[in-house]
């Protein structure tokens, strides 16, 4: 155990399910860097060094650096695990499907249905997301509804560095092709983190909080700052249960339901853009199965219906905060 | 090159399986009885086997929405292929796939490809596990003149340079994309150069000609396995029916098809060729002929007959676990 | 007026259309037909024959065949339109999203935001979607969650020939990028359809029948089949109010909190994946901006979380059918 | 090949502005000022210019996400795009943008880009609408060495080969993609011959110098005007900071960048070249040089001083209407 970033926390648990199973791969852009160049290797370690270091200890033969082809790699990675290997792939930034959409959401994702279950597909997706770094809007989005949409995949949202550690190595070892959601303003956070290799199950929530009052469902980066909400909600004697799903394909459904049959009160808090994203549909699943529970609105904080902003002024203003999961969940506790 | 009295029985039983196959579905998908969207191989079939026939169990292929000759190539059951194809439980892909996505990844059969150009990617991912395991095994990539013009193939071909992986890229050309002539549709009508261009050595050949595909994909296939790197290979053929079962075909000059049939079809070409050459007579082939037709006329009539998947089936197979 | 299926009433539609804007061209696929081909032109006129006829009235300077280059074409489209033209591109199947999606999601939709308002994208990209015709998870999706979760773009679905006519020519008309969704199943459907051009605004639903037991909101092919139940229900003296948002971005939430203002019930029909998808984006809606109007537990009518299955005994199991419909809207009806 | 005395005044001065821009925009980062991610375009000014000087009113570019070069190259205001860089409301794109995102439609600079290859099938279209509207006009699509090798500039260049369009594919390769070596990355390690496979003529120069760029541009952009079709120009130097404000370069030999600045910088290169010939005098260039620096140093000055964009232009600008 010991003080671990967000990003030391994904490189401990890529290096240990490396060195535990020889059939783990890396492939990416940059995700050792220096390739075909005459001065260091291992340059980058990936755009934000989570994988700084692997090669060294793993060579060129497990770390495959790319061209900037994402459909040849991202396809190549299915098609290397249905040839047994199990790869992790880097999409550097999750805006960046539009070029490689079609072998994750078409290709990898429906082997297994349409080919009648002979087919196993285990690779591993990376990708970099969310808003917070004056990226503007190419790369900023949030984009995890999309992949929850698509039956065939699992969608892993870490919302910690001890989330990280134990999400990656079980997704590196599940037999479904899994995207794994970093949130590059996330990098830095710092946390305890177990040495040794542990694995966290994919579909069981992680309750970071209890209370009577209100329930409040947190995607990612969001949970921190719901918790952070509900602190501050603990010296007007708000008592908040804090959520994390953890993984939103699949989905704890029970949990949430369970803690919204015993507070009444929902909040919903989702970085994606509000149409049609993760907190829609926790929001919908809630108003359909636990109608009776319902004392108040079920409420959603998100950004607002556009691009992500350039300017730091704006940006702040789109990515929800503390201060607004705050007010929203003091209407929704007041509401009668 | 040398094709074996066996070699040369098993190659033409295998077109002719895909032909006899063909012309079967066709008829069949006039009665109304056979779902969804077919396109058939007919006409192309000393591609499949050509090639087909240098690979073992070691190695991969991809295919396009165009696939029952690559599956028969790759030696998927025939039998399973039909009951698919008419959407049963106990076809290959338990009836959920159908035409457009019959595999089998026992066999290095990783599937038909709704999506044009899916197939070329998941080649060069199959080719680097192979070179990674050290298995021996190479990959081919199959896909059409359309299908050349797709980013995803051409970025793959890329890929497979730059890693030197053993994948073979098979260019299909059967003169059209859906209603498009390919000497429209591929800038500089040179795929040859196309492929040199991403530093992928290859060469043009007649596709109503096994010897000279067979030749030429042993040629490639060797050099692949030797370390050589990806190769590239343009066989230039006709599709004998429209592009999917229901095309009428009008952007093909009146008499196309028939010419090609009647002057250029591979199998009487390979059938002139080894009679007169006393490689194998007209009665052993006749034979092959007969039994094909049997063999068809059982697939038809057990997949007819066969059962439905079960209501329990739709939900089953979207995850390992979840 | 007169009886014309849903593939005259596109077709008449981008011809009124063409001759009356010089500026409106067409790309696609096929889209014309027998491109460089010996034999005949305008063999095709796209994969299912809506635009057939056009290219002998307006010629290839009009009308764009293009290499299978999605992409390429996509993107040209979006240069285009920049460029002073109104490009009507066809992507064949919206599945085939995965191989141009950038052009879609991270160009056209995102140009006036980014470039500070000053842009204008105006295309109209119509695309085929749905499933019925066996044809298998690689063109049976619908999608149009995808496009409705990215702001810049607006999505449209009609559910009728009627509708797919004046919608269509307004969405020509329009300034914004307009995914345009054709229900390939509903091709064959026929329908007064006026001969004369008009237009049907975009974001202002049509509500097809009053009734003030329950709401049905349904999308796309999925009228027809709620207004089918709702024909059977009235036999049983349920009386429903059908409502077809028409585009789920901009979505007309003020014609569906309406009614559910007066009804207190509502069932959601969608045939798109079920997580993320419009039905829950419509639930969550309500059950944040109506829930004191409600009386039962909002209802969602979706396809199971698999991909669309070949054999017709599982695809017409997979999507939700009239009798589906009329079971939900009972239960939803007869809740206390 | 002539370049009048204001032509070559206006390309040092255009080119020195892009340096001086990059230099003190590099110094600026450093002070953490600038938000987000930029990418410099230092050492590669003579394509930028060597290019643009080809262009009028009726053509376009497109760009990469390295763009300030080519901003400067097609005209836009210098002050707009600083403050666009700092995300002021009165930025070129209203503080929306940002350094990836700057573009003035209205000066025919279609946007820099965050996604690599997304440029060129932009062009395109702006190509086709010129042609289809006879306005004479051309695009340009700038793109990188990496962006060789992602299929949308693949697609894009058959798609203008197949149309013939008025479409300059112009590859800036500067030796490397982020950390990863263009020797390596683009397989066959020639573009100008993977152009020609697509059917493009094109040729490789010497992008130290802008008369070889700008002997080769207007060559290539000539064609063009006359209705010869898409052509190809493969550009090779150097960048002299790392892939983004922020890199420490370490991929890179020590060295390598000291050399090329010394020894291979375009703009010495250019003063060397004019002054040598009696074209320019050194004390003209020099006047040019500290007019710049003035004109910078307002930029930033009024950037730093001008207002951020407002709350309520956080939901404007979407859409047309909605
Ligand atoms: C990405 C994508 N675009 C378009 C289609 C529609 N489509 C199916 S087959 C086909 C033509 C393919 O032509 P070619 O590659 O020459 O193969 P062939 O049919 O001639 O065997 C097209 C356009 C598709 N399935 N996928
Ligand atoms: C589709 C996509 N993939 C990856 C990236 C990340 N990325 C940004 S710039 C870059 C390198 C581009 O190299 P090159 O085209 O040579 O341009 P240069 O930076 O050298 O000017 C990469 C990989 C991206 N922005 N978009
Ligand atoms: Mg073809
Ligand atoms: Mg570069």
């Amino acid at each position: 155990m010991s003080k671990k970033s967000f990003r030391q926390a994904l490189n401990e648990a890529m290096r240990q399910e490396m060195e535990r199973d020889p059939t783990v791969i890396m492939m990416g852009e940059d995700i050792a860097g220096g390739m075909g160049a005459k001065g260091e290797q291992d340059a980058w370690g990936d755009v934000l060094g989570a994988s700084k270091g692997l090669l060294p200890k793993f060579g060129r033969e497990r770390i495959y650096d790319t061209p900037i082809s994402e459909s040849a790699f991202i396809g190549a990675a299915a098609g290397a695990a249905i040839n047994g290997l199990r790869p992790v792939a880097q999409l550097m930034f999750v805006d960046f499907f539009g070029v490689c959409g079609d072998q994750i959401i078409n290709q990898m994702a429906k082997f297994r249905y349409m080919f009648g279950g002979k087919a196993t597909t285990p690779v591993v997706i990376r990708t970099l997301f969310g808003a917070g770094l004056r990226a503007a809007s190419q790369h900023s989005q949030c984009l995890y509804p999309v992949f929850t949409h698509i039956p065939g995949l699992k969608v892993v949202i870490p919302s910690s560095p001890y989330e990280a550690k134990g999400l990656m190595i079980q997704s590196i070892r599940d037999d479904d092709p899994v995207i794994f959601f970093e949130h590059k303003a996330m990098y830095a956070d710092t946390d305890e983190v177990p040495d040794e290799s542990y694995t966290i199950p994919l579909g069981k929530a992680n309750v970071s909080r209890r209370g009577t009052d209100v329930t409040i469902v947190a995607i990612g980066r969001m949970v921190k700052f719901s918790i952070q909400a509900a602190e501050a909600l603990a010296k007007e004697n708000i008592k908040c249960t804090v959520i994390d799903p953890r993984t939103t394909s699949p989905l704890d459904t029970a949990t949430i339901l369970e803690s919204v049959a015993q507070t009444g009160r929902l909040v919903i808090v989702d970085e994606a853009s509000p149409r049609c994203n993760v907190a829609t549909d926790i929001s919908a699943m809630v108003a359909q199965s636990a109608f009776k529970s319902l004392k108040a609105p079920i409420r959603m904080v998100t950004p607002p219906h556009t691009p992500v902003p350039f300017a730091g002024e704006l940006e702040d203003l789109y990515v929800p905060n503390p201060a607004r999961i705050q007010a929203v969940v003091s209407e929704v506790v007041r509401y009668h | 090159m040398q094709l074996s009295r066996d070699d040369l029985t098993n190659a033409y039983t295998k077109m002719r399986t895909i032909r006899v196959f063909e012309e079967r579905v066709h008829k069949e998908f006039a009665t109304g009885q056979i779902p969804g969207f077919v396109h058939l191989y007919a006409g192309e079939e000393a591609s499949a086997i050509g090639v087909c026939m240098q690979l073992n169990g070691v190695d991969y292929i991809t295919s396009t929405h165009r696939g029952h000759g690559h599956c028969i190539g790759k030696g998927c059951d025939v039998g399973g292929m039909m009951k698919e194809i008419y959407g049963r439980q106990d076809g290959l892909c338990k009836g959920k796939g159908g035409s457009m996505h019959i595999a089998d990844v026992s066999k290095g059969m990783l599937g038909a490809n709704g999506i044009v150009g899916g197939g070329p990617p998941l080649a060069c991912g199959a080719a680097l596990a192979a070179k990674q395991r050290k298995t021996g095994g190479v990959a081919v990539a199959f896909f059409g003149d359309g299908a050349f013009n797709q980013g995803t193939t051409l970025e793959a071909m890329n890929f497979a340079s730059v890693y030197q992986l053993p994948v073979f890229f098979v260019l299909e050309d059967n003169g059209y994309a859906e209603s498009t002539s390919s000497d429209w549709s591929i800038g500089g009508h040179n795929p040859v150069l196309r492929a040199r261009g991403f530093g992928i050595p290859g060469e043009r050949v007649d596709g109503h000609d096994f010897f000279a595909v067979y030749r030429a994909a042993k040629e490639a296939i060797d050099r692949i396995r030797e370390g050589g790197g990806p190769q590239f290979l343009h066989i230039e053929f006709t599709r004998y029916y429209g592009h999917f079962e229901g095309d009428a075909m009008t952007y093909r000059p009146p008499g196309e098809v028939t010419e090609e049939r009647n002057f250029l079809d591979c199998l009487s070409f390979f059938r002139a060729r080894v009679t007169s050459g006393g490689l194998l007579e007209n009665n052993a082939l006749d034979q092959i002929d007969r039994n094909i037709t049997q063999l068809i006329d059982k697939t038809v009539a057990d997949a007819k007959a066969a059962a439905p998947p079960q209501a329990s089936e739709l939900t089953t197979d979207v995850y390992q676990s979840y």
